[in-house]
């Protein structure tokens, strides 16, 4: 009782975090006593400022010199990595946000009946949850954290923070209530159900090792003889919960579900910041804590990565609804991501091009993923937006630039080369190859080409179709808007043309890998 | 076996080694305790209040009537066992049974006295305790909601489901302020044993008025005299005691969550464990603020006051005391509101709860850290969140105030609107002949015939 | 010794997977996943106790923690949508299909 | 000076200008894309004379680090056999352009006219990119992007069934192009050399197995692209949906892609691999040329015919390229070329056709030699091209390939060689039924080619009687540059056996 | 283990008592029958129909029972701070702080949108 030893905090290396977490904790008091009027005029420049502010942060370390040791007595690890993740997701989380203030995705009053008298007033009153604001920040903080944490406890608490506040973002949207609290309960469900394997799996290596710090397990995996089933019951529940919430198959069902039903301001913070986080999340456990039992799990994740692609592919082609195509579109991708993952290799080189191969796909997948969200935010009829399929025919006759702008992102989604996705694809694939993955990169390929063809069926329908003559008008973009579809697509052309400067910097973030 | 050490106090080193004889002795002597502690209590409470009203109370049954709690377990005994039709057999029975059981069991961590050799053995004189077992305490009590839960809502009326809702609500917002004002406590004694926290509340220091040197009985109500306020006010919402008795508010609810118990045992029982909560909270107030079981200061000084099994004396005396003290209150106040009383608990009780533990906190620190801590900065952060917390809560109330205020003026603009208009249709009273205040034909055994 | 309390905490586990897969009462699915979430926590402390460490009992607080934050959110989407839909079966739930 | 870099820019450039031009101005964006490409034309000329066919192999060279993280450069060049393709393109595209004058604003197009200029440009730039990339990452990138142009120009402004060829046509190339990412992620992968740099990786591969596998990546996208049977079924459909300038530039350069790609790379990056596939490609040329040709005979629509033909000649080709002699090479090469004229030629006359019947169909004319003379002449010179008659340009280079596979593999040359006579039944019954005869109703009120589509098809014409009289500059090119590329194979050297044979040995 | 034997020798003792109670009530007393006495008790009019499978908790209540939880978990966290409160020292008080700091701003926020009002 006695060996207590007062534990140490080193603020300054998680100041991004803090600054995070402080923003939302903020933005509750702002909702708390600023008056309804003033509130959205407060939380707008206090969570971009916020997010801008943790992203300078990271760059004062990337600059300063990365740390060395893991933080809070080694259960925050900001390392090369996880300063990647986190700048990324700050990006990505910025222009998320700056969809977000376009009033017309969220409900008035969550708790009114929808078509009730009650949601009519508050819709008449006008304006949205302000509260949006503040779980946006918690979700953005809890991603941080998931990504960078060194200790499965932290994971958890870092999926949970991440998780919660999203849980309730899905269920907001102001159009088509019904479907958006079903898409909420669903993801509450099957994440309420998938983070309990994730913690009993937890358990069971914490069985094993008799820690949660992700270095001790993968220092007791060569010391601790005799609990291997224990062990191996821990790492396929562990896997479970990880897999679910970068939506890899067999437990890829929420993502549609969940992506059509959302906001679709909270669709692009989900496709693009969650799926970084996870994989922040799934690489530190694969690699940092299980990296040496890499022979018992590569061949189940070989699997996973098969099956995520295929499914995700073939899936993709019998959508109608633009957002669930772009859901199972995003399933497709994290099976090429998984690719990267399963691409480890005995020496510290061959993983740092893995590494940095994920962490360029990350970044490039992120925010064309949002300018797509983007996008689809603008194509509107009367009752919202118009996310079936059949009302995007014609849309290029109607609107060149945006169907031209969607096309390109869909190209990019494709990995057509001179767009950013096609590096990224490039980068996991050669990853893989020279890890001795190929015959996945094949399947790869294959599923590429498979998910190539409803890409190019959304574009045939903008396109080549004839407009409905009821179709759907195209909202004046707010400025916000406009700038983040502007945002992404420069994004996309520029390191579809150049890439280089984002990839050194991945490498560089890379070099020295995880610390443990 | 050396000689027997009387007046060690005993450690949680000290329990789980009796034999399971000396146990079950204990067992039943804590049981038996209750059991005479409730028959007296309740003619003691009657007693009390009538003095106190001026009128005798009972005075039948037995000399002063102390027998008329016997005779009222044995009428309830004797009473007809309704199960009313509606109800959730299994849980109805089983409501009583939960309510109970936790009340005792809440109990058996009071410390009665020091060691003492029962028959040859060297034993604590206390059930049991554990390391947490002021926690266990609270979970038992947390436990009883369940009872009262499940009666409200086994008994399938209106009534009893929102009796047994409010009960339920107000004990656990009350458990809440309850647990941090124990926070305090912790704070100073460093350990959640009940018996640990009455050693530690031993040792005074020694008040010197020039020669004269005092010994000063380091009695947490003193130290930590807005604790002790706090968990006072919180025991009366906790066991539901007048000013703060809604559950049972019987000019409101009817009889609360127990409105489908008619007067039979299972009537007795859950007397009986609101009864008990009563007990252990005076208890928890005399182990934990009281000194427990040591003498006060001019009994301290005689050498063997806190041997043997005189501290049991102690402990009854300022056991009683607390307990009539409990009856004094139900003997002066009136109930309150049920949102006064909810806004009492979460928008009073627990931020100056919580400030106060800070305080306490800082102000220990300051008390025991050594001289390398620097004191400003944490008497800055301090004195900032002690101003902001009672800043907010300032501004909270008088918010609060002014829209109360408003709304009431606003109702009682309608109300004299509607009352110079008896058509608007607020007012005229529903006629008479409505169906509804006649119902169906009966043809059943008359009242009064029992 | 602590073997059995692991296959108690595998049971309870099982209980409550099976229960959320096969109910369809939103709420009760809820309440198998916090079993399940409470089946993590036996399995914490049993292996606290095995390790002789604290680790376990500290990790079961968190988990507590996390399953109070899902209640609160989970009870309030599912209250929402029952308000909607006067109806908290999961099959009703049915608008989003692939 | 970069003229290789230039000669991208130019294009690019011009295509942004059309696009930026006011809408409703369409003549301006027309006659500005004709300016933009007959600059091109005359840069590449000027770039060609300063081709010197005894210099080093690779000249006009620029290599810049692209993404040294991949170790991508930026790397172009020409050799005598890139040179000519990017000739044929250059000089394709203002043809291209006068002829689709009237293509964008005809009723069924979905887009604007200065989009399909613009996009016109735009696949210009990247035909040229893609001959003149020395760096293998870049000629793949060049190689897909140049879909997307394309598939547009399809999808946008084709016939009834556009958008189901152009979906056809991206798949099928996309898939062939991803397959061959594989290859070339192990090619960088396998050889460690840290560059894409195509003459850094000669000989970079030596084990026989990761050859193969190699070689058959590249080889599956060259042979969707080219097409080759029985890789081809998208070809027919995409070609007969295209606009006939569309149509010219997707088989007349665009499928040149596939076949300057097996030369280039499959034959010198894997020799030991392709001389194990020599039997199997050789077996599906050759059935590509019989299966082409009957195919062709019995088609209704002009342009799917024409495409069929087409099938035919890339079987001719590829057998030239496999063969792996000098005069099958140089012969195929020159096919390359002399096809993308002629079939260009017929795609545009049929074209012309097209826009005044509004049919694409064989039998809805008749006798229209009668009605535009000039018209039905043009037609017949250009299928005379097509089958390859002396005196006209592809009988040189089909004739070297003949020749050139008859070296070696005798029993093929004979079967491919009956490929001549099958192709003349197609072409002469086709003209037959269209212009011989007598003259049917609807084609009664038909103008004879006007100014414009005279200046179209008299340089095409010209072309297809000069090379087919004096080769010999092209020859000149590209000699060295096949020889060159054979050294590489390691395959032993034939005696000439034509007297046009360079001048330089 | 010991130190719960105790207090399960205590719940048997009670348990007996009560379980005792419950079962002997229905043969001491008195049986008969009489409708008004097993109708619901609503003050004597006709008592409202149940719906089947138990009545519906209102839902402020809800609000009161997650308010709950919330301070009950701070509470969790707050006893074994206070137990070592001597050895956190500094960092300790820091952190408790921090942490009561963070609750209070969601006290602060259920507060101003009337969660703690009842009536």
């Amino acid at each position: 009782m006695n060996g207590i030893q007062a534990p140490t905090i080193e603020y300054g290396t998680l100041a991004p975090m803090l600054v995070i977490f402080g923003a939302a904790i903020i933005g509750v008091l702002v909702e708390a006593f600023a008056p309804r009027y003033l509130r959205k005029s407060i939380h707008v420049p206090l969570t971009l400022l916020s997010t801008a502010g943790a992203f300078v942060l990271v760059i004062f370390q990337v600059i300063g010199g990365v740390p060395t040791t893991a933080a809070a007595m080694g259960a925050i690890a900001v390392d090369g990595p996880a300063l990647f993740f986190w700048g990324v997701i700050l990006v990505l989380s910025f222009v998320s946000v700056l969809l977000v203030i376009d009033d017309d995705h969220f409900v008035a009053s969550a708790a009114a009946v929808p078509g009730s008298a009650a949601e009519e007033e508050a819709e008449i009153a006008g304006g949205a949850h302000t509260e949006v604001y503040p779980l946006i920040m918690f979700a953005v903080g809890g991603m941080l954290l998931f990504a960078s944490s060194n200790d499965l406890l932290v994971m958890f608490v870092g999926l949970e923070v991440m998780s919660l506040p999203l849980y309730l973002l899905c269920g907001l949207a102001r159009r088509r209530r019904l479907l958006s609290q079903e898409a909420s309960m669903k993801y509450f469900l099957l994440g309420a159900f998938s983070s309990a394997f994730f913690l009993y799996g937890m358990a069971f290596v914490y069985g094993f090792a008799g820690s949660v710090d992700l270095a001790k397990i993968n220092a007791a995996l060569g010391t601790v003889g005799g609990l291997d089933t224990v062990l191996l019951i821990g790492l396929a529940l562990l896997g479970v919960g990880l897999l679910f919430k970068i939506g890899a198959a067999p437990f890829q069902a929420w993502k549609p579900d969940v992506y059509q039903g959302a906001p679709t301001p909270v669709t692009a913070l989900m496709a693009s910041g969650t799926l970084v986080a996870a994989f922040g999340a799934v690489l530190r456990v694969f690699w940092v804590a299980l990296g040496n039992l890499d022979w018992d799990w590569r061949p189940v994740m070989w699997g996973v990565a098969i099956l995520t692609m295929i499914v995700g592919a073939i899936l993709a082609i019998t959508q109608t609804d633009i957002k669930r195509m772009l859901a199972y579109s995003s399933i497709a991708h994290a099976g090429f991501l998984l690719i990267g993952v399963i691409a480890t290799s005995p020496d510290a080189e061959g993983n740092a091009a893995s590494l940095s191969a994920i962490m360029f796909y990350l970044l490039v997948y992120g925010i064309t993923t949002v300018g797509a969200f983007a996008v689809v935010t603008m194509v509107r009829d009367a009752g919202g937006e118009a996310t079936h399929l059949s009302r995007w025919a014609g849309l290029g006759r109607r609107s060149p630039m945006l169907a031209g702008v969607f096309a390109f992102f869909l190209l990019a989604f494709a990995g057509i080369p001179l767009t950013s996705g096609f590096f990224g694809k490039y980068a996991v694939f050669l990853a893989a190859v020279a890890n001795g993955a190929t015959p996945l990169v094949i399947v790869g390929v294959v599923s590429s080409a498979i998910a190539a063809f409803f890409y190019v069926r959304v574009i045939v329908l903008m396109f080549f179709s004839e407009p409905a003559a009821d179709g759907p008008t195209i909202a004046v973009p707010t400025a916000a808007t406009a700038a983040v579809i502007t945002l992404a697509a420069a994004v996309t052309v520029v390191l579809g043309v150049f890439p280089q400067p984002v990839l050194d910097l991945a490498d560089k973030a890379a070099s020295a890998l995880f610390i443990r | 076996m050396s000689l027997p050490v009387l007046a060690v106090d005993p450690t949680l080193a000290d329990f789980g080694k009796d034999p399971l004889w000396i146990t079950i002795i204990k067992a039943v002597g804590v049981f038996a305790f209750l059991m005479l502690g409730i028959l007296f209590g309740v003619w003691y409470e009657r007693k009390l209040i009538s003095r106190m009203q001026n009128r005798y109370g009972p005075n039948r049954a037995g000399k002063f009537g102390l027998l008329q709690s016997v005779a009222d377990g044995i009428k309830m005994g004797l009473k007809e066992d309704l199960f009313p039709n509606t109800v959730d057999k299994a849980l109805y029975l089983l409501a009583p049974v939960i309510m109970v059981i936790p009340a005792f069991l809440a109990f058996s961590i009071t410390p009665f006295g020091p060691m003492v050799n029962m028959f040859g053995v060297q034993t604590p004189l206390q059930l049991v305790d554990l390391p947490v077992a002021v926690l266990f305490m609270l979970a038992m009590g947390a436990v009883s909601v369940y009872g009262v839960i499940l009666a409200g809502w086994s008994s399938r009326s209106p009534y009893a489901l929102l009796g047994g809702l409010r009960s339920a609500a107000q004990v656990v917002s009350y458990e809440i302020a309850m647990s941090l004002s124990f926070v305090a406590v912790f704070l100073f004694a460093g350990t959640l044993s009940t018996s640990e926290i009455v050693s530690a509340q031993a040792a005074g220091g020694a008040l010197e008025i020039g020669a004269l040197s005092i010994p000063m009985p380091s009695w947490y109500v003193i130290l930590l005299l807005p604790s002790f306020l706090i968990y006072v006010v919180c025991a009366f919402g906790e066991a539901a005691r007048i000013p703060f008795d809604l559950p049972e508010g019987e000019g409101e609810l009817v009889g609360g969550f127990q409105t489908e118990y008619s007067s039979s045992l299972k009537f007795a029982l859950i007397m009986m464990g609101e009864y008990l909560h009563t007990f252990t909270a005076s208890a928890m107030a005399v182990t934990l603020f009281l000194g427990g079981w040591r003498a006060p200061w001019p009994i301290s000084l005689w050498d063997g006051a806190n041997t043997g099994y005189w501290p049991v004396l102690w402990f009854l005396v300022k056991f009683v005391l607390v307990f009539s003290a409990v009856i004094w209150t139900r003997a002066s106040l009136p109930r309150v509101r049920y949102d006064q009383l909810m806004a009492l608990g979460w928008k009073v009780l627990i931020p100056l709860n919580l400030a106060w533990i800070m305080l306490v906190a800082v102000v220990k620190l300051m008390r025991t850290g050594d001289g390398s801590i620097d004191k400003t900065p944490v008497m800055v952060v301090g004195a900032i969140v002690i101003v902001g917390a009672f800043a907010v809560w300032w501004r909270f109330d008088t918010v609060n105030q002014r829209r109360k205020d408003a709304e009431k003026a606003r109702v009682a603009a309608e109300f004299e609107q509607l009352a110079n208009e008896p058509t608007a249709g607020g007012f005229p009273v529903p006629p008479l002949d409505l169906p509804h205040y006649h119902g169906a034909e009966r043809k059943e055994v008359p009242s009064g015939t029992n | 010794m602590t073997t059995e309390y692991l296959v108690l905490s595998a049971l309870l586990f099982a209980i409550g997977a099976l229960g959320v897969l096969i109910r369809r009462n939103a709420i009760v699915v809820f309440m198998c996943v916090e079993l399940m979430l409470n089946a993590c926590n036996l399995a914490f402390v049993t292996f606290a106790r095995m390790h002789g460490n604290l680790d376990g009992q500290i990790i079961a607080f968190f988990v507590m923690v996390v399953a109070a934050a899902e209640v609160v959110v989970g009870l309030a989407i599912i209250v929402t949508i029952f308000r909607t839909r006067r109806s908290a079966s999961v099959d009703d739930a049915n608008l989003l299909k692939y | 000076m970069p003229w290789l870099t230039i000669l991208m820019a130019v294009p690019v450039v011009g295509a942004v200008l059309v696009a930026l031009t006011p809408k409703g101005n369409d003549k301006l964006a027309k006659q500005l894309t004709l300016a933009v490409s007959v600059v091109v034309l005359a840069l590449t000329i000027a770039m060609a004379v300063q081709f010197s066919p005894k210099g080093n192999r690779f000249q006009f060279v620029e290599t810049y680090e692209w993404i040294p993280r991949f170790g991508v450069h930026y790397g172009v060049g020409v050799d005598g056999i890139a040179l000519v393709l990017i000739a044929l393109s250059a000089v394709l595209v203002p043809i291209v352009v006068l002829a689709s004058w009237h293509d964008a604003d005809s009723p069924n197009a979905k887009r604007s006219v200065k989009t399909y200029f613009s996009l016109l440009l735009v696949l210009e730039a990247m035909m040229i990119g893609v001959f003149a990339a020395t760096d293998i990452f870049l000629f793949y990138v060049f190689f897909e992007a140049m879909l997307i142009p394309m598939y547009f120009m399809i999808g946008s402004y084709g016939g009834a069934q556009r958008s189901y060829a152009a979906v056809k046509f991206l798949l099928y190339s996309l898939f062939g192009g991803l397959l061959m990412l594989v290859a070339v992620i192990g090619l960088y992968a396998i050889a460690g050399k840290n560059t894409f740099m195509f003459p850094e990786l000669i000989g970079a591969i030596q084990d026989p197995t990761t050859q193969k596998w190699l070689f058959a990546g590249f080889f599956f996208a060259f042979a969707v692209k080219a097409p080759l049977w029985p890789f081809h079924t998208w070809l027919p459909d995409a070609a007969a949906q295209a606009p006939a300038g569309a149509a010219v530039l997707l088989v007349g350069v665009l499928d040149k892609v596939g076949t300057y790609g097996m030369l280039r790379f499959c034959l010198e990056l894997f020799p030991d691999a392709s001389k194990f596939f020599t039997p199997l490609v050789i077996v599906l040329s050759v059935v590509g040329i019989i299966y082409g040709a009957i195919v062709a005979i019995g088609q209704t629509d002009m342009k799917r015919l024409i495409a069929y033909t087409s099938i035919s000649h890339f079987g001719f080709i590829a057998l030239g390229v496999f063969a792996m002699t000098n005069d099958a090479g140089a012969g195929a090469t020159l096919y390359m070329v002399n096809h993308g004229f002629s079939t260009g030629a017929l795609f545009l006359i049929a074209g012309f056709l097209i826009a005044r019947r509004g049919s694409p169909y064989i039998e809805d004319y008749g006798g229209v030699q009668k009605v535009t003379p000039k018209l039905a002449g043009v037609f017949l010179i250009a299928g005379l091209s097509g089958l390859a008659l002396p005196g006209l340009s592809s009988f040189v280079s089909e004739f070297m390939v003949l020749i050139g596979t008859a070296e070696r593999y005798m029993v093929p040359a004979i079967i491919a060689a009956t490929g001549v006579v099958l192709a003349a039944i197609y072409i002469l019954w086709m003209y037959q039924r269209v212009a011989g005869g007598p003259t049917a109703e609807s084609v009664k009120g038909f103008k004879d080619l006007n100014g414009r589509e005279l200046w179209v098809v008299a340089p095409l014409v010209a072309l297809i009687i000069g090379l087919g009289f004096y080769p010999k500059p092209l020859l000149d090119v590209i000699n060295p540059a096949v020889d060159h590329t054979l050294v590489s194979v390691q395959v032993e050297k034939f005696t000439p056996a034509i007297a046009e044979k360079g001048a330089g040995q | 283990m010991d130190l719960y034997v105790p207090i399960l020798v205590l719940a048997i003792v009670a348990g007996g008592f009560a379980l005792f109670s419950v079962a002997i009530a229905p043969f001491t007393g008195p049986k008969r029958w009489n409708r008004a006495k097993l109708d619901a008790y609503e003050c004597g009019i006709e008592p409202t129909p149940q719906p089947v499978g138990g009545g519906r908790f209102p839902l402020k209540y809800m609000i009161t029972a997650m308010l709950f939880i919330v301070f009950d978990i701070e509470i969790i966290f707050l006893y074994p701070w206070a137990v070592s409160f001597d050895m956190l020292g500094v960092f300790g008080l820091v952190e408790m702080v921090l942490f009561i700091v963070t609750v209070l701003v969601a006290y602060a926020y259920v507060w101003r949108r009337k969660g703690l009002d009842w009536d």
